[in-house]
């Protein structure tokens, strides 16, 4: 298959002014990664900056509610609260091979821009982070912390003012700076080489489920469950088992309110192949290709396009797509608060909701390893206005 | 009128090329087929349609709105489709390049899309998200109806890039200006000048540049320095955004505007020739 | 010396009703600590809930701006945002060997009411949190948090509504209730036999501290530095170098506005020894024996005693004492932030001040380890209303 | 007044003792010597004398909060002590047993302190937070001063802590009614009745029980089972607690209560030798 294609989907649909800068990162990437050097420098990074290897946590009561053996695969306790980190310091390490001083990017939950801005420091790149102003109130929080840290929080007011406009935004802005500035993407999405990037850069992930589920079990789990939008802790903690068919792979997109009208961030549900943002994706639009905006409670899910290598593994079966509504979200939330003294990512509650929701199908002895995407930590007052009101 | 044709005649005129981008649509079909019209009466020679797209990524805030207001109004592409063979009804000859997001020919087909619009009356499509290497498709199913594929070329093109998209292109190269987005500009950078000269050295086919060019001085300028015309878009949306409850009354102020740039492409052909 | 004293430090300054109580909890972890069953249990949590072991992170950019090389001991990556958990899970597992069925503390900062709630949950064991009601309003985030996971917060407005308030409130609450209720003590504080306890269980920092500089440098460290209040994270740190006396040993606590009045929590610098909550110790005090309020903008600093073992470190010289103030360690904070990409709780960020403040009389191969004991999360509102008002 | 003699008074008289404690200053001076004239009046026989501390974390919320008033209100260590010389100046010879927390005493110096309470005209001390295991230097020094050191006995008390307390004691033996804290309380719980009954097998030293006790029943009851008196203190602090502007409003109210209290005493003492 063309590199950069996973099936019919991916490729590089930019504007002509990008298609150098594309190719110069793939280049920048094939000679620096496989380096020792490289891996060095960013294995230094993961251990020791962002906390990797992150535990692999057998979650005795939420077992026991579930009825069967769930290991969370605990990324929120990478630095920051999410995964997003590990693509972070690859990308900015890349950046400096590149020679570049600049990092930009959006964000919809503010993980991903906060890793960006730490990553950012770290390797002395400035960064701007652009984000849909609907999003900024929303994840205030994580608003503050970029400020603090030193980006420049740039507000998106087109469109609906959340990811998608963010996204688009960034890649215009990209066009009149690619030449100092590298546009550090936070999914596994946009046009090759990011996706393939990303989900290298997440594959730690699985690489350490592999080696710690084999201590802890002494053999692979029964199903990996993660949630998504574009794919990248999924594909992160898929990756490492795509080969062995005997682990199910399961992936569980934004349900929003309802699979109705404009409710829903479930692509895979309501959506079909379509192009946006530099690739054939699975994507929410209308009869005539206009695409449409997502809705879910879940910033981080909050995106109309999964990525091409999630959208074609999910086409062959290989992934089943589950998806969870905005209501399960939040009793997942309390359900791991209450089970196992953690609050989880309103992305995050959308895997463990899957495991709630379909706990009378698991056998006894089977092995689930949940990904847990991330903290809760930003979402701690739509939980609270949730559950408390105001 | 085959874009051919068009050159063919304007090398006989001695004059450089105006092609005006419209969306369509904006803020209503009846407006966009009176400003195509007003266009072509003062000196557009060729017309770059647009159907609006949701996430037009490669243009900047003016025609972002444009497009967003538009698909607000209710256009789609079948629409705009039937707006081509409306431009066509009233006796407009122009030739007219179709410009939108590869989605749009994606969802509906791409064979299909394009002997739509061919069949309505356009001779060219620009995707500004398609590049050479992923052009396959659209260039075989363009040969097929009889549609020119036009290609960009940017500041940042390498010259390999350069050689492959001069080797695959037809109807004309559109000659990016800047490194950014659609959008009227104050000035142009010297590298405008510089990538005209260097796409030259490699083919001879018709040169259009684009992006930030809202004036005559810029049009003569480019014009000079070796391209065949200019395309000016955000410009003219400038000009009618600022009384969209009555657009039309704004048509007299975009007719000197064409008249300008056209007067400029004019100016900087002779310029070049060097009387 | 006789068992929980500290030269003229610590003892058991309670009510009789206490005693007993004190007497089952030390023999129950002269017991138990020891067993391999519980060494496996407490090691398997700190390593899969908690995340341990935490990073020893050379911070590049913060060294070279001090002057000498800086290693963080990353502990507020341990799962909560800071080293709270060591001590917190441990204590749960106790608390379930010793067969109740219910966990009561303090906190100030939150973090150690946060933590354990969390342990709580794990181990199965309700949780109820005093908290004053002045740090409830200042850290109304870790309130958030400690309700959504369960636990009830009770407010305590007595004298000031802060921390030296809630622990007179919990002890006095415990003696009704310590026949099925542990006293989780969140600090090396309070009577025998709590000190040694959390210093035991936070003494792990300092064995992986000792481990991992070893492997980078080959050497121990020159110098150890910490913030610190009753003195877990610090003596955490500390205990695995205490023998070992090149290995100098900073210990900063809060300063506050200035060391006059009543503006500070400097009990090193404006305190005596002194009695209060069951132990001797350094403590803010009137000429009388009145205790005084502390003050800084650290809450989890803002305690008048320093605990038994860190006030005879200090005494003897093997400590040495500093303080800063909290304009200084907001500007620490900002530092963090721009250098390394790190927000640092207040309380960590006087330990980063030391740093700032004392940089020109590092020696360029000076090795530091800063015990880096916690996230700034919980500030982000306190930080951002001081830079930028409102 | 010795604590020997007034015990052996009692016993003579067939009463139960009762000790009211009252914390000195609160919500002044002059009000704490009329309080504690008062009460002596009414049938107190020793007068339990506190000196407000910070930190009082044996005091439920009624004495935590008159600690609190006390100390806003300017008392200090050496005003109590000078308080209890204007007790004896009154005229009022009842024992006085001193209450304080351990910090104020270790302050000053333990043995200065005990030297100046016995020279001020008090018989003991309590030290709530003081227990046996840290007793040595307050039984040293209140040796060596004539101070009793009064110990507490608590529900949770094990054998073995009992037989040691009961070793060392001296003056009388404290008995803590409930797990908890100081502060009136609606009804006695059992237990309190059996840990008298425990006690008593390991001492002959007068018991006077505390903490929760508010009326004459609980006085009576608590007598009848053992005790040889009661100490109420809350229940005082809660009577003119409700009028601290003029507190002296309050004391004919608490002069009933306290003779009321007296009276369980000695109903309780009676219904104990069973007549
Ligand atoms: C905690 C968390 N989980 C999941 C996601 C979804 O992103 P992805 O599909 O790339 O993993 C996000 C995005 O912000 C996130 O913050
Ligand atoms: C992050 C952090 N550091 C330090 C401290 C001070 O506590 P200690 O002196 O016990 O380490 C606290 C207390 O809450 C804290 O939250």
């Amino acid at each position: 298959m063309k590199k950069g294609k996973f099936g019919k989907y991916g490729g590089q649909f930019v504007n002509e002014i990008l298609m150098p800068i594309l190719i110069e990162l793939e280049a920048a990437f094939e000679k620096h990664y496989p380096t020792s050097e490289f891996q060095e420098k960013l294995g230094g990074l993961l251990r020791d900056y962002a906390g990797r290897p992150t535990p692999l946590y057998y979650a005795r009561n939420f077992s026991k509610l579930v009825g069967c053996q769930v290991y969370l695969k605990r990324e929120d306790l990478v630095c920051g609260g999410s995964h997003k980190l590990n693509n972070a310091l690859g990308q900015a390490l890349l950046t400096k091979e590149m020679g570049k001083s600049r990092l930009i990017t959006e964000t919809a939950a503010g993980q991903h821009g906060l890793a960006t801005v730490m990553a950012g420091n770290v390797c002395g790149l400035e960064t701007e982070v652009f984000m849909g102003v609907k999003d900024m109130k929303r994840q205030a929080s994580n608003v503050k912390r970029m400020k603090l840290l030193g980006a420049k929080v740039t507000p998106v007011d087109i469109g609906m003012g959340v990811l998608k406009d963010a996204v688009s935004d960034t890649l215009r802005k990209w066009t009149a700076c690619s030449q100092t500035t590298h546009y550090l993407m936070g999914s596994t999405v946009g046009p090759h080489p990011y996706p393939e990037i990303v989900a290298t850069f997440q594959s730690v992930i699985g690489t350490e489920i592999k080696e710690q589920i084999l201590k802890k079990e002494d053999r692979p789990p029964d199903k990996i469950v993660a949630c998504g939008s574009g794919g990248s802790n999924a594909l992160g903690a898929f990756r490492a088992f795509i080969d062995n068919e005997d682990v199910k792979l399961v992936f569980v997109e934004g349900g929003g309110e309802s699979l109705e009208a404009d409710n829903s961030a479930a692509a895979f549900q309501v959506g079909k192949p379509g192009i946006l943002h530099g690739a054939v994706m699975q994507v929410l639009q209308d009869e005539h290709g206009q695409i449409k905006p997502s809705k879910t409670r879940a910033a981080g899910l909050n995106y109309p396009g999964r990525g091409p290598e999630i959208s074609a593994l999910c086409e062959s079966g290989r992934v089943k797509a589950y998806y969870a509504f905005d209501k399960e979200v939040f009793e997942a939330v309390k359900v791991m608060c209450r089970t196992e003294g953690l609050i989880p990512a309103l992305e995050t509650a959308h895997a463990i909701s899957y495991m709630i929701k379909h706990k009378e199908e698991f056998e006894k002895g089977e092995l689930v390893v949940l990904n847990y995407s991330g903290r809760g930590d930003k979402d701690l007052d739509a939980i609270m206005r949730y559950f408390h009101g105001a | 009128m085959e874009l051919e044709e068009k050159f063919q005649e304007l090398k006989m005129k001695r004059e450089g090329a105006h092609m005006p981008h419209v969306y369509y649509g904006d803020p209503n079909e009846d407006f966009s087929l009176k400003l195509i019209e007003t266009l072509t009466a003062n000196g557009a020679d060729i017309i770059e349609f647009g159907i609006p797209f949701s996430d037009p990524t490669a243009d900047g805030p003016t025609f972002q709105a444009v497009c967003e207001r538009a698909l607000e109004n209710g256009v789609t592409p079948p629409k705009c489709i039937q707006g081509i063979r409306k431009v066509r009804e009233k006796g407009i000859e122009n030739p007219i390049v179709v410009t939108t997001y590869y989605n749009i020919p994606y969802v509906m087909g791409i064979g299909a899309f394009l002997n739509e619009i061919k069949e309505a009356g356009a001779q060219a499509i620009i995707v500004p998200n398609v590049p050479v290497e992923e052009a396959d498709v659209l260039l075989a199913e363009g040969k097929k109806s009889g549609i020119h594929t036009i290609f960009q070329i940017a500041p940042t093109t390498t010259e390999d890039r350069l050689k492959k998209i001069a080797d695959i292109a037809s109807g004309f190269l559109y000659i990016i200006n800047v490194e950014g987005v659609t959008g009227a500009r104050e000035s142009l950078a010297d590298s405008t000048l510089k990538l005209v000269q260097r796409v030259r050295r490699h083919t001879n086919m018709p040169l259009l540049a684009g992006f930030g060019i809202s004036n005559r001085q810029q049009a003569s300028a480019v014009v000079a320095t070796g391209a065949d015309g200019v395309i000016a878009g955000s410009a003219y949306a400038k000009v009618y955004e600022k009384n969209l409850e009555k657009p039309e009354e704004t048509l007299p102020e975009i007719a000197r505007l064409a008249a300008q740039i056209k007067q400029g492409c004019i100016e900087g052909y002779r310029r070049r020739q060097g009387n």
